[in-house]
């Protein structure tokens, strides 16, 4: 090798050192930009509900392909695709469901056709989805908690009684009326948002939201009593013995129920009216 | 500028300081008002059912901007169901009616023609043209007949959510003007059944108790009536009952289970049709388990054995009709004969537990416990019933029997105790009932059968002895099947929904609609199903585009003021049917025999004689204000000259005040507009709470504590009755119970609530309810298309086996409201041979996958 | 400097001798009564300089014999 | 001004136009046939191919999966069902046989657009490289997606994938994925010369992996005509894959283009006027004028 050729050998091995060196550099920048990206993209608070069976929303971004087949098989056209420049992961299934809810069809077209197993080919019974959960998020303009008869949503939820059932309060403003409030269960909420889309105000206060985001959860440390002793089906502790106390005639006093109670009237075969009794005797006499 | 300021810092003052003291001070108030607030704000009653929620009418720059619970209202104190929240978009959907649209080709009336805009003057010129013919065609065949056998081809159907006046302006054109009795209102659809009961056993139609039962009973029975959905802010107050009072107990009854069922604390899913065995099993248990009330039932009960088999009103061809044996005469189906208790008892006490569990499918244990919650002597029980028991074909009797019960234990006409008859309409008791739009009804409970009443109303309504029809006229299904058959020519629907609503649509609904002998009208802010098969409609003024008054289920009459101009060319239906009065010349309506006892009415026209006649044009135009000085137009007052709406009120008033039948007066005009309703009778400006007691009913004699005054003895009439099967009952072929009703978000035929885009959103589309097990035997999965067929049509619907509505097996449950799917093509029109009240809940259907 | 001083107070009387009160109430600098009804209320207003004043004139009407309340519901205070 | 004499003139003048263009128009009928057959079903409700590029059914029968998607899902940490792994290796078995980067001359929709800007590149007269790449780029790149699925636990590279957007975007809704278009298109035109599908584009990258292995390969048999007149290298879109064949560089002497990197576009078949490349199998080693043959293959 001649000497130019041996120091255009040198130059290109160094060219190559610090080509490679510029390339590696650009390319993790690149790298980690979209590593940010794809991050943050999944930090944005998930409010995409995800078709029935969605894997955990990690385990779904490493699942799904975004082929859409989901979309193309959901026969209400509730599925969309999420676009470049959403709030979902590009190209991955969603709905919103105040525009088009989950109509939980039987037989669950969107997870058959799904080819990758990020919609997860075991949930057989479309009770069983948990796309989202709804929540009745606010109170102040939900209709029901001013005493309206409204409970659109809960007439709607095809798990009526289920995943939301009322609860019938006194309402003491008008004082003969009852508030019906809708409350949702969410061991047997599925999600599907029915009750969004059908929410009548303008901004619906009853909204479907990831799970994670909707639910909050008990500590460990404290249990509650009576759904423990429920459970249990009796006392975790040994039930009283019989307890006597000092009371005056008359009275009585019982243990953990009525606490005192006033004097019995005994039962007398009057009325407390004397023109019924009168009355009584009128149509004994005849 | 410093004056100007201080002015109206100090007039600020005088206004803020007399709303406090709660003194009205002319002129302040208005100025006060308008400098924070521009909305005004005015009462009315809400447009939807019967239960007659108050609301607060805003307006701003001539529309309705928003609308607000009325909290100083009794019955809903400041709440609303979900229809009433959107009160304020009803007038506002896309496709008002605007101008009169009459079936034209080139120009000219054809009934084969396309809907053409055309001028009230044109479109009333054909009417009357049409009316005209039919009129003088009448008038050829009643020559020399006698009041009671005068027939008519021209005939209305009408509504119970006419305003009042509107409904009595239109029985006195129709009842005195053409001497025609075919008018009838879309109330025989809903109310005729507790109509005719309250009448068999009363003498008096309507309810004696009140709303404020709801906060005295014990225990409340719902017959058939889905209160939960049909009466939200009523069922809201028994909730509230239950919720509160001490040892409270609800029970249901129905033929599905509905959304009642989550308070009851007893339910009872009965085989349609058995709620008669279950009725008289209640009696029974009443009388063998010694609490019959004796005291009571001697001093104001006769007991009565009605006529059994008494047919299904159909057509007298059919083969049911030629195999029935009381049903010939309206005598044979309504007719009765004394008997005594002990008679009465051995009637009923063939329906014992067993056969009565057995025959109604009802586990033995829940059928007791409910006649023990009637039995019991120490709870207070109201019975409400709403379409269950009326659109049934022993509507009738099943109103009786539950009376029946009542009368009994003496568990009536006290706080806390009685049957009350649920209204769907806003105005079915103030208008179609009070008024008297049936076919064969004049006001405050007058009947024109009979010779005294038809007297006193021609007195009233100053016409010449003779001039009323004493002959019952077309009631609904009656007059569907007369446009068939070309009996019935000239034919005015206002305010409803006919096609949609009446039964077998296909077979008997529009044949006679399409009847080219026929010319039918229909009045309609929207155009409906049954707009669209008419030959001319008519847009019309709605709600607040009208001064208008209704009457709820309690009795209580609310009037409200013209809030805001209807668009276009829209006219209420009173100024329709006044207007539509003036092309007549009395000559061409009445015989010349008549005009000779009346010979001043010679070349008048209808509107002198029914509408200028001296006492309806009384009181003339005057500026419509409320308390605060604010300013309301009235269009019909501006049109007609005087103030019509309170001419027409108060000679209406008469028949309550001088009638022959006591107990139905009416307070005066003015009065109403200034307070949220009366409950008649209002007597010397009192209301009244429960009718037929001493102390609450100004009308019981002294001592009588009870008197059923409607009745000549004062006693009211139990009557023994049998249960009786169906017309129509599922076989190997139509295998399934079809029931039809409403939900919450929609009211009857949707026509309004369907415009509303959040109602809409919120219930698009009617339904088939059924049990997965039927659906699942069909190959059907819920959100899947199936077909309904029934003998007289198939329509399709989204098959839904969960949700709001859970039928049993062996029946399906489809609501009405949705034009789209129209449920009445598959009903039958078989009614309460009494009532004539369609029975909209039992026919027989078959439902198979849609292809 | 001018100011506006306006309240708008309500004045509870005996009905019997409601026109006693309205007499010594007019004989008041810068008090105007504008309405009043048969069952004793006084719709009144009082322009006085300073809310001093005005606090002071509201402790004397409630002073009055046969006065049974009174009552501020407006006040506006403003230097123009 | 000079006028520009545009690659392929001399055999656009003898054989016409059309013939000039047969490959190119075939690509173009080939990429818009495949978006078709997708778009037709929501368009016209007429269900032949459902989904995209990334996952496909075919008349409810052949489920087909891009490999290099499972590939990602794979590094991401999960596993596929079986009908998407077999759909993977269907497609993985036909790139084999046609040539890896068929895919992105035939099928990819972004090469109409790189395609364009190149053109429009050379009609604009735009001279140079611009902005280099080293050629191995890609490869840091298709390695970089992999790691960054593996580490970040999801298809990361699908959120910007430009390819699989676009398809995505005409199939599903656009969004923002007009800007990626534009972006890549403006890139190619005025920043660097081929830059996307040439250097970085991962996909490429991936199939140009399967493609050094396929059996359809493009063979300059006819090199001894060559007249040196360039054209092939102007429209080559990887011309650092023509000159070993051409010029005989190859240890071997072998006239086969044998890169991976080579995209069977057949562009140089089109505008060389001395017929010197033709479509062969990896097999066929030979050398020299071979007319009659080189019909049969022309289409």
């Amino acid at each position: 090798m001649t000497e130019a050729s041996q120091k255009s050998g040198a130059m290109s091995r160094r060219q190559f050192l610090s080509d490679t060196a510029k390339t590696a550099c650009g390319v993790s920048l690149f790298g980690f930009g979209l590593g940010m990206y794809s991050q943050q993209a999944r930090s944005l608070p998930p409010l995409a509900v995800r078709p029935p069976g969605a894997l955990a929303e990690d385990e779904f971004a490493s699942a799904c392909i975004r082929c859409g087949l989901c979309v193309r098989d959901c026969p209400y056209d509730t599925l969309k695709l999420g676009r470049f420049g959403d709030d979902v992961l590009t190209g991955t299934p969603y709905f919103t469901a105040r525009d088009v809810p989950c109509e939980m069809c039987d037989d669950i077209p969107c997870l058959k056709a799904c080819p990758t197993g990020a919609l997860d080919p075991e949930l057989e019974i479309i009770d069983d989805a948990r796309m989202g959960l709804a929540a009745l998020i606010d109170q102040e303009t939900c209709l029901n908690f001013q005493g309206l008869r409204c409970e659109v949503c809960y007439r709607i939820c095809p798990l009526i009684e289920e995943a939301i059932t009322l609860d019938l309060q006194h309402n003491q403003r008008s004082g003969d009326h009852a508030f019906f409030i809708p409350v949702v269960h969410s061991d047997a909420c599925t999600g599907c948002g029915k009750c969004e889309h059908a929410c009548v105000l303008p901004e619906a206060a009853i909204k479907v939201m990831p799970r994670k985001l909707a639910k909050g959860k008990s500590a460990e440390h404290y249990r509650l009593g009576w759904e423990e002793k429920q459970k249990a089906g009796g006392s975790l502790v040994n039930p009283d013995v019989q307890h006597e106390y000092n009371l005056p005639a008359g009275v009585e006093y019982e243990h953990g129920g009525r606490g005192l109670i006033e004097e019995k009237v005994e039962a007398v075969p009057f009325s407390g009216n004397p023109l019924d009794t009168l009355k009584q005797h009128k149509a004994d006499l005849q | 500028m410093k004056l100007t300021r201080r002015d109206f810092v100090k007039t600020n003052a005088i206004a803020a300081t007399a709303a406090a003291a709660g003194v009205t001070i002319p002129g302040i108030n208005s100025a006060y008002a308008k400098s924070d607030d521009t909305i005004r704000w005015d009462k009315a009653p809400c447009r939807f059912c019967g239960t007659g929620c108050s609301v607060l009418v805003g307006t701003k720059g001539g529309k309705i901007v928003a609308t607000q619970g009325d909290p100083d209202a009794p019955v809903n104190k400041g709440l609303n169901c979900i229809k009433g929240y959107f009160l304020s978009k009803i007038m506002y959907g896309k496709d008002r009616l605007t101008t009169p649209l009459l079936r034209m080709t080139a120009g000219e009336y054809d009934k084969e023609g396309e809907f053409t805009p055309v001028s009230w003057d044109k479109a009333f010129d054909v009417m009357a043209e049409k009316w005209k013919v039919s009129l003088a065609k009448d008038m050829e065949n009643n020559k020399g007949k006698a009041a009671n056998e005068l027939t008519s081809t021209v005939g209305m159907f009408g509504s119970g959510q006419w305003t009042v006046w509107e409904g009595y302006a239109a029985s006195k054109l129709y009842k005195a003007g053409f001497r025609s009795n075919h008018i009838d209102p879309n109330a025989r659809h809903c109310m005729a059944s507790a109509v005719a009961g309250f009448v068999r056993t009363f003498g008096s139609d309507e309810p004696m108790g009140v709303y404020d039962d709801l906060e005295h009973a014990d225990a409340f029975v719902l017959w058939g009536s889905n209160m939960a959905e049909m009466h939200p802010i009523l069922w809201s107050r028994l909730t509230d009952r239950r919720l509160t009072g001490d040892d409270v107990k609800v029970a249901v009854l129905s033929t599905f289970k509905h959304r009642c069922y989550e308070l009851a604390d007893l339910d009872l899913t009965f085989e349609p049709q058995t709620d008669l065995a279950i009725l008289n099993y209640i009696a029974n248990y009443i009388i063998q388990s010694g609490n019959v009330n004796k005291d009571f039932i001697s001093k104001h009960v006769n007991f009565r054995l009605g006529n059994p088999d008494i047919g299904y009103g159909l057509r007298p061809e059919h083969p049911l009709e030629v195999k029935a044996k009381n049903n010939k005469s309206r005598k044979d189906t309504i007719g009765s004969k004394e008997i005594t208790f002990e008679e009465f008892a051995e009637f009923v006490s063939t329906y014992d537990l067993e056969s009565t569990a057995k025959l109604s499918k009802v586990p033995a244990e829940k059928i007791q416990a409910l006649a023990e919650m009637y039995a019991d002597p120490n709870r207070k029980v109201v019975s409400y019933w709403t379409m269950g028991f009326n659109q049934h074909t022993r509507g009738t009797w099943a109103n009786n029997m539950v009376y029946n019960i009542h009368l009994l234990t003496g568990k009536i006409s006290e706080p806390g105790n009685g049957p009350f008859s649920l209204t769907g309409q806003p105005s079915a008791c103030g208008t179609a009932r009070e008024v008297g739009t049936f076919s064969h009804r004049l006001p405050a409970d007058l009947v024109v059968a009979k010779e005294p009443h038809r007297k006193f109303s021609e007195k009233i309504w100053k016409l010449p002895e003779g001039t009323l029809n004493g002959k019952v006229g077309y009631h609904a299904v009656l007059q569907n099947r007369k446009l068939k058959d070309g009996k019935l020519n000239a034919y005015w629907v206002m305010c409803n929904n006919n096609m949609q609503a009446a039964p077998n649509m296909n077979e008997e609904g529009l044949p006679g609609y399409r009847n080219p002998d026929n010319f039918i009208v229909v009045s309609d802010p929207y155009p409906t199903v049954t707009a669209m098969a008419a030959d001319l409609i008519l847009p019309t003024a709605m709600w607040t585009e009208k001064e208008g008054a209704y009457g709820n289920a309690e009795r209580r009459t609310q009037f409200w003021r013209e809030q805001v101009s209807a668009p276009g060319d829209a006219k209420s239906d009173l100024w329709q049917l006044v207007e539509f009065s003036k092309r007549f010349k009395v000559e061409e309506v009445w015989p010349e025999e008549l005009l000779a006892k009346a010979p001043e009415y010679r070349g008048k026209t209808l509107y002198d004689i029914l509408y200028e006649n001296g006492q309806v044009n009384e009181f003339p135009v005057q500026q419509v204000t409320d308390a605060d000085n604010n300013e309301y137009t009235n269009h019909e007052m501006d049109d007609f000259g005087f103030y019509i709406q309170k001419g027409l009120f108060e000679e209406y008033r008469r028949f309550g005040t001088e009638g022959p039948k006591k107990g139905h007066d009416l307070g005066e005009f003015d009065q109403y507009h200034k307070v949220r309703g009366m409950r008649w009778p209002v007597v010397n400006g009192k209301e009244t709470l429960w009718r037929y007691r001493e102390g609450y009913d100004p009308f019981v004699k002294a001592g009588a504590e009870v008197e059923f005054y409607g009745k000549p003895d004062g006693k009211a009439w139990a009557f023994a009755l049998p249960y009786e099967p169906p017309a129509e009952s599922p076989d190997n072929e139509f295998d399934l119970w079809l029931s039809t009703g409403r939900v919450l978000e929609h009211w009857h035929s949707g026509s309004m609530t369907r415009r509303v885009p959040e109602l809409y959103r919120a219930f698009p589309d009617a339904l088939l309810y059924m049990h997965p097990k039927d659906a699942k035997k069909r190959g059907l999965k819920r959100g899947m298309t199936a077909k309904i067929e029934t003998r007289r049509g198939e329509i399709t619907a989204r098959v839904e086996t969960r949700g709001r509505n859970r039928p049993p097996e062996g029946l399906v449950f489809v609501p009405w409201f949705d034009a789209s799917r129209l449920v009445n093509k598959l009903t039958l029109d078989a009614t309460c041979p009494i009532s004539k009240e369609t029975d909209f809940k039992k026919c027989a259907c078959k439902v198979l996958r849609s292809a | 400097m001018n100011t506006i001083n306006v309240c708008g107070v309500v004045v509870f009387a005996k009905p019997v001798h409601l026109k006693a009160v309205q007499q010594q109430l007019e004989g008041e600098d810068g008090v105007e009564i504008h309405a009043a009804t048969e069952d004793g209320r006084l719709v009144v207003t009082v322009e006085k300089e300073d809310q001093q004043q005005t606090g002071d004139f509201l402790h004397k009407i409630q002073a009055l014999d046969h006065v049974i309340s009174a009552s501020m519901v407006y006040q506006y205070f403003d230097q123009v | 001004m000079k006028k520009l004499k545009m690659p392929g003139t001399d055999r656009i003048a003898r054989v016409g136009w059309l013939k000039a263009n047969e490959w190119l128009l075939l690509r173009r009928a080939s990429q818009l046939f495949i978006l078709g057959l997708f778009l037709i079903g929501p368009v016209a409700d007429i269900w032949i191919v459902k989904g995209n590029l990334a996952s496909s059914l075919t008349l409810d029968t052949l489920a087909l999966t891009d490999p290099y998607v499972l590939l990602q899902s794979l590094f991401a940490g999960h596993m596929m069902q079986a009908t998407a792994i077999i759909g993977a290796l269907i497609v993985l078995i036909f790139y084999l046989l046609v040539g890896g980067r068929v895919y992105c001359s035939w099928v990819c929709p972004i090469n109409i657009i790189t395609d364009t800007a190149n053109w429009l590149r050379k009609k604009l007269d735009i001279k140079g490289q611009g902005l280099r790449f080293s050629l191995k780029t890609g490869y840091w790149l298709l390695a970089m997606t992999l790691i960054l699925a593996f580490i970040t636990k999801t298809i990361a590279w699908e959120l910007v994938n430009p390819v699989s957007m676009v398809y995505r975007g005409i199939l599903y809704g656009m969004g923002s994925a007009w800007l990626m278009v534009l972006a890549i298109f403006m890139f190619d035109l005025f920043v660097s010369r081929r830059g996307w599908c040439s250097h970085l584009c991962p996909v490429g990258i991936f199939y140009g992996l399967l493609g050094s292995k396929s059996i359809l390969r493009i063979t300059a048999m006819n090199r001894e005509q060559c007249n040196d007149c360039m054209d092939c290298f102007s429209v080559c879109p990887e011309p650092q894959v023509i000159k070993p064949a051409l010029k005989i560089l190859t240890e071997d002497k072998n006239p086969l283009i044998q890169s991976g990197r080579c995209t069977n576009c057949a562009r140089c078949i089109d505008v060389c006027d001395q017929n010197v490349f033709s479509f062969t199998t990896r097999f066929n080693k030979q050398d020299g004028m071979h007319l009659h043959q080189q019909k049969e293959i022309m289409p």
